[in-house]
């Protein structure tokens, strides 16, 4: 079971916990990405999350049914931010359920890791002396 | 001739100046001879650490054959999470 | 920063995440346990949990001082419950928070891991035909 | 002689029948003797995977030497988590 999200309102952890609780399974990994206030020293003042929504969504869900089946877990929640957000404030949360903890561990890794890859959400770090696209240049 | 429409996000739309763009391509253009037509026309894309296609919602490499009426995405380095 | 505790009422998700939370952290996770209605396919009616109190909260926290250093983690908090549970029960929560998700990932499992091999908590798994110490025989 | 007292938790309170016991071992007696002593008196902890002691709150080798007022603590094989 796969609950994939892409929202432009506050994250919520225990919708994740949530969704991917249940009585058959003993372990729950949950990965929660939050917004530094600092990127190499620098102070951030606020991010900003742009999306290609309708494939950032169908990459979620592929990378969910992947890790699921590969580490045999049950359940998977991955949530994702859109539009600006302060520090401290929860860009992504994936959460995963299966009967062991060492599948959920590996499977939420790899969520996270594959993701980051190749989900198509970019994000521009706001400083007091100017903005970047993070990761855009070599 | 193609028509195409780009779709661009992140840095690619800062370069190329708008969300939207239309396009005109010799028929059996591939996303490789767009990748050149872009590179010239946008020389800031050359220093982007990678710029991907996808054509609809799906990624695709440059040996994709571009059809008539396609959507192609341009997909500068991703930073979700 | 560590926070340890050995409670006898219900574990909260929000308590262990909270503590952890800092804007100088960017990767949080957290690991839950949860009582799993069958064991070998049998059914589990409850599980009671017996820990050596001082022992146990000693050990937790010198394991969550471990990986703090060992991964240059920021906080974990480690939670574990006593006393009988039901299946869906939170057993134990293991949360921590450091800049960057690798090392998140890396000592909470290492907390997790080390807590299963070394402090002293005991479980009983009560089935319809009679009791088993968990894990006590070969 | 040496009095000390035990702390048997989880199966190896089954096994002793109480939480605590008083019990006298000879100077010098190490956690080895006393691990002797268990075996003979209650042989079901030949069954156990394991059984681990404690002095006070700390894990202890069956080298330590046993001192008078010692709590130690039998410590069955853990499952928390």
């Amino acid at each position: 079971m796969i609950d994939v999200r892409l929202l432009a309102t506050a994250l919520e952890d225990d919708a994740c916990l949530s969704y991917v609780a249940s009585e058959a399974d003993g372990g729950t990994v949950l990965f929660k990405g939050t917004i530094r206030n600092r990127t190499a020293g620098k102070p951030v003042l606020r991010l900003t999350f742009e999306a290609y929504d309708a494939m950032a969504v169908r990459e979620m869900e592929s990378i969910a049914a992947e890790g699921l089946e590969k580490w045999r877990c049950h359940r998977v929640a991955i949530h994702h931010r859109t539009g600006t957000l302060l520090p401290g404030d929860t860009a992504v949360l994936i959460a995963v359920a299966a009967p062991h903890r060492q599948a959920a561990f590996d499977c939420c890794q790899f969520c996270i890791d594959t993701l980051k890859l190749r989900v198509p959400i970019w994000k521009k770090e706001v400083f007091a002396d100017g903005e970047v696209w993070v990761a855009a240049h070599p | 001739m193609l028509n195409i429409q780009l779709l661009a996000f992140g840095i690619a739309r800062d370069i190329i100046g708008s969300r939207t763009a239309s396009l005109e391509l010799p028929d059996d253009a591939s996303l490789q001879d767009l990748r050149i037509l872009l590179l010239e026309r946008f020389p800031a894309f050359a220093q982007l650490r990678s710029l991907a296609f996808a054509v609809n919602t799906d990624y695709q490499t440059d040996e994709y054959l571009i059809r008539d009426g396609d959507e192609v995405v341009l997909i500068p380095p991703v930073s979700g999470g």
